[in-house]
């Protein structure tokens, strides 16, 4: 992807994990990268952020899965996945092998899920850094979801911090259905978290007029695409401005290079792109080509530069 | 372990590619709109039982999420490369895509997912069409006439104008069996009934159409030891094989229960190995059941 | 309105106030009334319901005040109005005239001021009752939204509650950004809230790619629009689901027949179209005749059958 | 108190009407494309300095706000009902509008806001259009000159392609004096050289084009004692007055100042009553401010 850029300098990092582009894909809307590969030059990407995997193979929940809302969708797949086994035994060696950097999103119901995830994921060749899917509403849980929680999340970020190789970043992935998301940020970067990825899904519900029930399955469903795009730039937002030391990996809705640009403005200085990879394949890459333009086009010879440049 | 009469569908030769491509005609036949599309790449790429992904409602638009459509026909010759599609207006993207016009611009992916397998030269075939499904057998029985295939076609419908390919299977089948629920065209009644009579000169069955159909075809082919690939119709929101809301039940080669995504392990599956009657559930041997909770009974 | 009808009874009720349409307008989208007489037949409206008042006159923010985002917008008008003299001597006056019930929204910085609000309120005529918005984002304040914290929200409703006409319902109307909306329906339930109006709309921001700074003078704004529908069903399911008893005025991205009866399945008796508006002036009067005739072809002989069917 | 040259601008004799309208004829012009409606309600109402609000993007839009564009001219005339408009390709709503052809749907509302107030028959008048704010004259042109009124028009844009309506000005006009900023049509330079040179000759001016230009010529007029009227264009989201979003600081009848909605307090204001410099700010004396905490310094 390096060859068509402009002259900016587009490489950035997850904590201590460089990255040659600032572009992602989102935990659960690209797989495990193999299927955008006639799309997509996998290599040219940020990372692959991999589904959110937990300890066992799970099915995920039955269909419908899905419902289209106006500008967005609301899932509720359920984490179907292969289980830590399958994915160190098949994805990541795949990626590993085509050069992939792989941020890998580990999620589970448990904190010791977590902290032996993270365990299983160190030294693993590939493996840029963990995301700690804290915050995934659609998993059944007792509870409240631990991103809900100031003092749950804390407690899974430290345990993974704990666990989890040295040299691997941790991100703490927030959900935006909290009160105070600063408070949230603020608790697990306390706890240890490398850097922090926003958001996930917003909760929502789409009843069907001809069954007249929930279309889900899960009844409710999380609320992803251009629709909460503003959501998402005001959490990026206020948290930056709170936590202005505090690497933050943006999404929610990004579909184009000008979308990503309102990101890193307001201080994220990695974005994921997640549902618009379901309208548009390429879209990973073409939102790397024009954000580069976009910077480019407004003077500015580095990301870097612009992380954040909206609070200034 | 139960033994299964068929094979897993293997993956298509080639990539899919995504591209703009022009619309070089559109009529109407029926209650549908074919689509003519001048999409070379593609056309050089698909094989039967593929299908292709529209973007729907243009460079404003609020719907997401691309919409699946079979392929219908391919004309690959040089100067050619061509794609056709058959639309039934449903929603507001299915709708948007059949008021395509000549000139028009539209974006789509493909060839998707897998095509159906081929039985050794010469194996008699039945091939049972629903609706619009019928067209997407099409280029299948032209392709198993070229091997040598004796094709036995069944197209049935709601009604006559929801009959489709009627024609072209004529073309190229040994026999064309029509059915329509209200007896508008044909024979009055629903396919299964021209299958029950086919089934046993056939030597494999492949059916595309709406699920209890797919099922019925499934079961009678099963039930006469004949093996049947049939091409399903989930709900898909990237088609690609990213997302994983298209999945459902499938028996794999070890015998083993998976949610699978239509859309790359399918759309074509053995039809003895999808378990029509736990779409939609989540049966407690699925793997992976147990850790959402669900006990073996 | 009701000669167009279908057969289906469309009446319901704010509480104790009875409705001739479940349709009203939203508080802020349709100012009081007076511009959509060409577009409406206002009188056959549920109610009008009037931009939030307080106990001054407002200005407003300066502008721009909004921006266009995927399937909605953002506005931060920072509540522009007459205050309740203007109010009281204007618009009231002038809807009670026509025969147009007006639900009054109002609104403001201390909980005195919502008292001495209600208490001015009292026996005007052609006040159907009272919306509380504890929950608009848009207005400075020292700290957090009052329907951000169970506790002040039921100060405010309390004192409001106190201080109203006995015949006046009062509605209190919540936001969406909090993590437990639940408790805090159930809050201002016991606070002695006669109904819920679900929602208002969320925090968000848009970064301007040319000025690289927020388009909002307020910096965030709020969403509204069909892009935050589905996070406003399931709120209005899970308060209903929690409080079946407690009526619930539902609203946020309603735009056809269809959207309005997702919210009445989901347990909404009365609805409220709002950014809608901005796009179809005639979207009230459309809305009530599509759910008339969306209820009709579903086998309801009457709106109040289907309230909350969803969860049956 | 200052005492004003201008009475605010009237509302309109008669309310808007929404409807879906289908477009007789689109033609670029320059820069511009120029699209005529089939719109006899509107046609019948509209009075110069009105405008419209179109829904953009079709039936799967994602974008929800109207797009206000100006009227250009109405042709009322039994058996034609034609209202034009003069659309610039900016963001994506005006390219859509600006991308219709012959025969397709337009939902509109309209006609909007205050026309401009008339003088006493005869008093002369200076227009002064800057870019596509030049078609918004033509019809106000007309009136005046019926009304027996020398029209003095000026038209100004950034280059020849943004010129807009000269033509139709110069069959009405007295005078039609042109400016482009880069010289590439008419005189070099900015209209306020022309409006400079004009301006004495007049007993009223209308402005309609770009902030800064309407700033300039009712600077101009109200510098020599005439009074103007300018149409301003403020972002709007729903154009007829129910969203608060359009709204500038304008002195009122009574002296004060309050944030007024462009749409329908407007778009025509008085030059002398907009406080120009003070439009994106909330200055201390505007009615309301102190509720905001904003103080007298
Ligand atoms: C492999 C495959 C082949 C198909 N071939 C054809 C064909 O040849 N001709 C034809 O007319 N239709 C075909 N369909 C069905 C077609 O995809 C749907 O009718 C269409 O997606 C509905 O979109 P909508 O906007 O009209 O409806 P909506 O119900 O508004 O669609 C909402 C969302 O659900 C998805 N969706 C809804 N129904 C289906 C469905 N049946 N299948 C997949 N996604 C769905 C849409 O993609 C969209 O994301 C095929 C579907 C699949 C999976
Ligand atoms: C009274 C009036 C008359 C106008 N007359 C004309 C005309 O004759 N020809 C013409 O080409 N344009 C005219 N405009 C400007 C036109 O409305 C904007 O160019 C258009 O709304 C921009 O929409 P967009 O989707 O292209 O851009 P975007 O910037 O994407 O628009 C986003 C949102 O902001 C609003 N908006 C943005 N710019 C403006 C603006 N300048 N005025 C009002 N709303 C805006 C849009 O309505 C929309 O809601 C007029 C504006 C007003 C207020
Ligand atoms: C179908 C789907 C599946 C998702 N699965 C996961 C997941 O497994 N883990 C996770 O952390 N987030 C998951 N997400 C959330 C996305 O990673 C992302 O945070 C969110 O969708 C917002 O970004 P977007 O609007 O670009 O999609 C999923 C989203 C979608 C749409
Ligand atoms: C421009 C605008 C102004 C609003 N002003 C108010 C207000 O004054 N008081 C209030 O309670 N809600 C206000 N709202 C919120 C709406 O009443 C409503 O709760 C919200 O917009 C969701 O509904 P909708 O998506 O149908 O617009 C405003 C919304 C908009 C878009
Ligand atoms: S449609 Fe996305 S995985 Fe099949
Ligand atoms: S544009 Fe809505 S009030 Fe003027």
């Amino acid at each position: 992807m390096t060859a068509l850029d402009t002259a900016v300098d587009m490489t950035t990092a997850l904590g201590t994990a460089p990255l040659g582009s600032p572009v992602l894909t989102a935990s659960g809307c690209s797989a495990f990268g193999q299927e955008l590969e006639p799309f997509v030059d996998l290599a040219g990407l940020g990372a692959v952020v991999t589904k959110s995997v937990q300890l066992r193979p799970r099915s995920g929940r039955p269909t419908p899965r899905m419902a289209e809302t106006p500008s967005g969708m609301l899932n509720s797949i359920g984490l179907q996945g292969p289980g830590i086994e399958g994915l160190l035994a098949g994805e990541l060696p795949w990626l590993a092998q085509r050069g992939v950097p792989a941020f890998v999103s580990i999620a589970g119901t448990r904190v010791e899920d977590f902290a032996e995830l993270a365990a299983r994921l160190r030294g693993v060749p590939g493996v840029l850094g963990l995301e700690v899917n804290i915050s995934c509403p659609n998993v059944e849980s007792r509870g409240e979801v631990f991103a809900c929680d100031p003092v749950a999340a804390s407690e899974v970020v430290s345990a993974v911090r704990a666990a989890a190789d040295p040299a691997q970043p941790v991100y703490a992935k927030l959900s935006p259905d909290v009160t105070d998301i600063v408070s949230v940020a603020r608790a697990v970067s306390e706890a240890g978290a490398d850097g922090l990825s926003m958001i996930n899904t917003l909760l929502g519900l789409v009843i069907d007029p001809d069954t007249m029930k929930p279309v889900l399955g899960g009844v409710t469903g999380g609320l992803s695409g251009p629709a909460v795009r503003p959501v998402a730039v005001r959490c990026v937002w206020q948290v930056h401005a709170a936590l202005p030391e505090v690497p933050i990996l943006g999404m929610g809705g990004i579909r184009t290079g000008l979308d990503a640009l309102q990101f890193v403005l307001a201080g994220a200085s990695a974005v994921s792109v997640g549902t618009a990879v379901f309208h548009d394949p390429s879209a990973t890459a073409r939102v790397h080509r024009e954000l580069a333009e976009a910077l480019a086009a407004r003077g500015f010879s580095s990301l870097r530069e612009a992380v954040g440049y909206a609070h200034r | 372990m139960t033994s299964y009469l068929t094979e897993p569908a293997a993956p298509a030769a080639q990539p899919p590619v995504q591209r703009e491509v022009a619309v070089l005609a559109a009529r109407p036949v029926g209650a549908y709109v074919e689509l003519t599309l001048a999409a070379p790449e593609i056309a050089d790429r698909a094989q039967p039982g593929q299908f292709v992904a529209f973007a729907v409602g243009g460079p404003m638009t609020a719907h997401l999420l691309r919409r699946s459509i079979a392929i219908a026909g391919v004309d690959a010759g040089p100067g050619a490369g061509t794609v056709t599609v058959v639309v039934a207006p449903h929603g507001p993207g299915s709708t948007w895509l059949a008021q395509r016009r000549v000139g028009d611009a539209v974006d789509v992916v493909g060839p998707l997912g897998r095509p159906f397998p081929l039985p050794d030269p010469g194996v008699p075939a039945l091939l049972v069409g629903g609706g619009y499904g019928a067209a997407a057998l099409v280029g299948l029985a032209s392709l198993l006439r070229a091997r040598g295939s004796r094709v036995l076609a069944v197209t049935g419908a709601a009604d006559a104008a929801r009959l489709c390919s009627v024609a072209e299977l004529g073309e190229v089948a040994d026999v064309v069996a029509v059915t329509t629920d209200d007896g508008s065209a044909g024979r009055p009644g629903r396919v299964t009934v021209a299958v029950a009579e086919l089934i046993g000169e056939a030597g494999i069955a492949y059916a595309c159409g709406p699920m209890p159909m797919l099922r019925a075809v499934a079961d009678a082919a099963t039930a006469a030891g004949v093996p049947s690939y049939v091409a399903v119709e989930e709900s898909m929101a990237c088609g690609i094989g990213v997302c994983m809301t298209c999945v459902l039940p499938v028996v794999g080669e070890d015998g083993l229960t998976r949610f699978s995504r239509s859309c790359t392990e399918g759309p074509v599956f053995g039809g003895d190995r999808v378990r029509f009657a736990d779409v939609g559930a989540l049966p407690w041997d699925v793997v992976g059941a147990d850790a959402m909770g669900v006990v073996a009974p």
